[in-house]
């Protein structure tokens, strides 16, 4: 029983689109908002017990949109499906899913660190590679390669004679 | 691989006694350098692999690898340093008692090798004083063992005892009893601080 | 004219001359270069949060009150022990054996006594 | 030792339930388990809140060797990241490299052939050998077993010798190419893996009589850090943790890729979950390995001569000696080495690494930069897990826990 039959067997066929991707793997593109009832349903019903990444594409080169991509994999059906969302590049805003997938939330901060996407419900929503006094977003297009002034913290890094104070 | 450069006049009239008391301090250095194997990324696999039964850098007096930077004299820089990790790995330098040298092991910290991004630090001499680069990603456990032994032939024509008679090391330059090792920028001019900043017209 | 304890007092003057020797000429020798954050504590690179004065849970102190009840313990053991050849000849082996075994007996309770009732257990 | 206290978990928080006047609990120490720490296998932060001995509150702090691959990925293009992959798990360097290589392969319908697909699976099966060595050299050092660090260095650097001889370099050795491997593999080099093959199972029993049974190994690694599967699958563990606590899934069986099918092996399954079946895991996956290389190694004989990379030359360097005298090779290597691109779309190639799931997710606007690079890293989901096993836990735990779930910071960083 495929992954789009299993889905269709749930919710019918009205609330998203089926992709065909590249690579054979079944793929779902749905609305920011329907995501959080989207992705229960996908755990309980559809059997996909673990969530393998969330990130997000870029693509403000065609058109000022960002790509949330969250992959699943189901173990006791062997197969993987990826829901795609599109989001507006000027404020990427997408719901968490932190409460079901427990597992999503280093990649979910480390989405927010690289490309600005806020999760809403992801309560300390921190940076997770970058360091905290960082403001920049680097994966996105327009971030120059060499960044901008990476060794700003080294330089207002005052080199404390006294113990305390944060590195 | 002669001395890297011939002695110059100035250690012939330092007179007897300081000449051989350095050469003895400095034998006692130079075959005892307990490393502190700042482990960062590649090059950290084959500091371990020359610690290692293999490589074994036991042989020169430098197996003891201490982890904590009090009981360190030689800090070798293993891998790609971060701007997020420079604050931690310039704490470290500072925390070793001197004497104390820097081996940048690999083309990471030695000049940001192939990592030109926004995150890595080009080169460790922008932070600290290094003594000897050694090229390779990673370079092979042998090839570091011999900037061991240049750093052991430029150990040898130190004079800390000359120094101590004529008192050069008792003061320090900015008179508040505070020294600062400057970093020795010898292969990428200092950019500290000359990078792009935000509203820079180049990224307009 | 060596007196018989002559051999100790070189002892005394070779160790403490050779402690005193090392710190004497590692304060002259030593460069003193005091350079930032070389006095401060060292946390694994980062400069160190919170003081570390703070209240400690009692199980350390218990622990080590426990340890030097029976370490001491161990310290009349030994007395006793280089004593035993003296006593026998003496004839009194006997009894200095059964006082001993007292002693130990005694504190063995101890043992007992702080194992039942969870002390040596850490962490609870 | 009590069994494993599991508090209600909320991440970084303390449970409030002690009350802090109560002598037995002291106030809270809090301590960076830094960068620069021996234990934390690389550059990784745990902010700790300790109360005496046990731990109260675990945060991990990543990102000290992040160097933005995922950028310079999209600056590099396809070709040009191969180096790139090395360094991401830079104990196991050859296994990104086909996993890079396949996700490639992937996007664009390229078919590796046989002899390649072989030279491979031998490839990636010693690299997963090599890794498991560090994993257990180096827990075995944290826990105190100091010799166990010199054998498994000494039967890595025959691992290194094998590997120079395969691909010119001990380590970092970029030797996958889109579409098969760099060079070929000759009697010479199959006669060494051989006599390495024959030799290792000893050297694993070696390893087994001085860790299995010791007292103190199995007193430090049993019943701490024990997941349920539940856990582990909520967490997104996968490979060897979590297998470890009974979960049969390993993708070179469930999603079988470059051939595995064909070759017979079992997939090791604990049952507790703990620190201890994690290391019996690890050291049958070795086991395992040996027999797949010698799988390997048997098929070589009769693919001997045939082509050990596709012949598709829109992906592929034509062979140098070609490329002089044919101008249409010429052309060939100008277009592939300026600008090798791919079909536009999606896709994502899982591969069993030995710290779990890798798989790089790449999507590609048809030209020869990749739109994105994604890199799917089993070693971060470990990091996120140390919380969860940590916490209640006395400090000296927080090693053999560090040391089993086993993750490598270049990985979990990029």
């Amino acid at each position: 029983m495929g992954v789009l039959e299993r889905i269709a067997a749930v919710r019918g066929t009205e609330g998203y689109t089926a992709v065909d991707a590249r690579d054979g793997t079944p793929c779902v593109r749905i609305e920011a908002s329907a995501l959080p009832a989207f992705a229960l349903m996908l755990r309980d019903e559809c059997g996909f017990e673990t969530n393998t990444f969330v990130t997000a594409i870029d693509r403000t080169e065609k058109r000022p949109v960002f790509d949330i991509c969250y992959q699943f994999l189901s173990l006791q059906h062997a197969d993987r499906v990826r829901v795609l969302i599109e989001v507006d590049a000027a404020d990427p805003r997408v719901p968490t899913i932190k409460d079901l997938w427990i597992g999503a939330s280093y990649s979910e901060r480390e989405c927010f660190d690289m490309f600005g996407v806020a999760f809403e419900g992801h309560d300390p929503l921190e940076r997770l590679l970058m360091p905290e006094g960082y403001e920049h977003h680097p994966l996105r297009k327009e971030f120059p390669h060499h960044g901008i002034e990476p060794d700003r913290l080294y330089r207002e890094w005052e080199r404390t004679r006294s113990a305390g104070g944060k590195a | 691989m002669g001395s890297l450069k011939p002695v110059g006049p100035a250690a012939q009239d330092a007179g007897f006694l300081a000449t051989k008391a350095d050469a003895l301090v400095n034998w006692g250095r130079k075959n005892s350098l307990w490393p502190m194997p700042l482990g960062l990324s590649c090059c950290g696999i084959e500091l371990m692999a020359m610690i290692g039964p293999k490589f074994d850098i036991s042989r020169f007096g430098a197996e003891a690898a201490r982890f904590s930077p009090r009981q360190c004299d030689l800090l070798i820089v293993a891998g790609t340093l971060t701007w997020k990790m420079a604050q931690a790995a310039r704490t470290i330098y500072d925390q070793m008692p001197d004497p104390k040298w820097v081996i940048a092991m690999g083309v990471c910290s030695s000049s940001g090798g192939m990592y030109d991004s926004y995150a890595v630090v080009q080169g460790i001499d922008m932070l600290m004083p290094v003594d000897v680069y050694v090229p390779g990603c990673p370079p092979r456990p042998d090839a570091v063992i011999d900037a061991i032994l240049k750093l052991q032939k430029k150990i040898e024509r130190e004079s800390p005892i000359r120094d101590l008679t004529q008192g050069r090391n008792e003061g320090d330059e900015s008179g508040t009893g505070v020294f600062d090792m400057p970093p020795n920028d010898a292969v990428a001019t200092s950019r500290i601080g000359t990078f792009l900043d935000a509203d820079s017209e180049e990224l307009a | 004219m060596l007196t018989t304890y002559t051999p100790i007092l070189i002892l005394v003057v070779m160790t403490l001359g050779f402690a005193v020797a090392n710190l004497v000429l590692s304060e002259v020798l030593g460069a003193k270069r005091n350079t930032i954050g070389k006095s401060d504590a060292y946390e694994c690179g980062m400069a160190p949060v919170g003081n570390a004065r703070i209240r400690l849970s009692i199980h350390f102190y218990l622990i080590a009150v426990l340890f030097i009840l029976f370490d001491i313990e161990s310290v009349f053991l030994v007395l006793w022990a280089v004593g035993a050849e003296s006593f026998t000849h003496a004839g009194v082996g006997m009894l200095v054996f059964t006082e001993i075994l007292f002693f130990v007996g005694l504190l063995v309770l101890a043992l007992a006594y702080v194992w039942r009732k969870g002390a040596l257990q850490w962490d609870r | 030792m009590t069994d494993a206290q599991t508090y209600e978990y909320t991440p970084g928080v303390p449970p409030d339930d002690i009350d802090h006047d109560d002598p037995l609990h002291g106030e809270m120490l809090e301590l960076h388990m830094g960068p620069q720490h021996p234990a934390t296998h690389g550059v990784l932060r745990l902010g700790i809140q300790l109360d005496g001995e046990t731990i109260r509150g675990c945060k991990p702090d990543v990102g000290y060797l992040h160097r933005g691959k995922e950028k310079s990925c999209e600056s590099l293009g396809w070709r040009k990241f191969f180096p790139h992959t090395d360094r991401l798990d830079y104990v196991q360097p050859l296994l990104n490299n086909c996993a890079y290589a396949m996700s490639l392969e992937k996007l664009g319908d390229i078919e590796v052939p046989e002899r390649g697909q072989t030279i491979r699976i031998l490839i990636m099966e010693l690299s997963r050998i090599a890794a498991h060595l560090i994993y257990l050299g180096t827990t075995a050092i944290d826990l105190g077993a100091v010799t166990m660090f010199f054998f498994t260095f000494t039967e890595r650097e025959k691992i290194y010798t094998l590997l120079d001889a395969y691909t010119g370099h001990r380590m970092n050795n970029t030797y996958i190419r889109v579409g098969g491997v760099y060079a070929d593999v000759d009697a010479s080099m199959i006669a060494m893996t051989r006599e390495f093959l024959a030799q290792f199972p000893s050297k694993i029993d070696e390893f087994e009589a001085l860790l299995t049974g010791n007292r103190i190994w199995y007193d430090r690694n049993h019943g701490v850090g024990a997941l349920t599967p539940e856990q582990a699958l909520a967490w997104s563990l996968s490979g060897p943790n979590l297998r470890g606590c009974g979960v049969d899934w390993d993708v070179r069986k469930n999603n079988p890729y470059c051939g595995y099918e064909s070759y017979d092996f079992e997939v090791p399954v604990g049952t507790k979950g703990d620190c201890y079946d994690r290391y019996l895991v690890r050291i049958e996956e070795m086991r395992q390995s040996v027999r797949l290389c010698e799988q390997a190694i048997d098929r070589m004989r009769d693919t001997k001569g045939s082509d050990f990379l596709t012949r598709d030359r829109r992906y592929v360097l034509p062979p140098k000696d070609k490329v002089n005298d044919s101008m249409e090779e010429l052309i060939h290597q100008f277009k592939v080495v300026t600008d090798m691109s791919l079909p536009k779309g999606e896709a994502y190639a899982p591969v069993e690494s030995s710290k779990g799931e890798l798989g790089f997710f790449v999507a590609s606007d048809g030209t020869s930069a990749p739109l994105r690079c994604h890199i799917r890293a089993p070693g971060l989901m470990n990091v996120q897990a140390i919380p969860l096993l940590a916490e209640g836990r006395l400090l000296s735990d927080m090693m053999a826990i560090i040391g089993s779930l086993d993750f490598v910071m270049g990985e979990v960083d990029r």
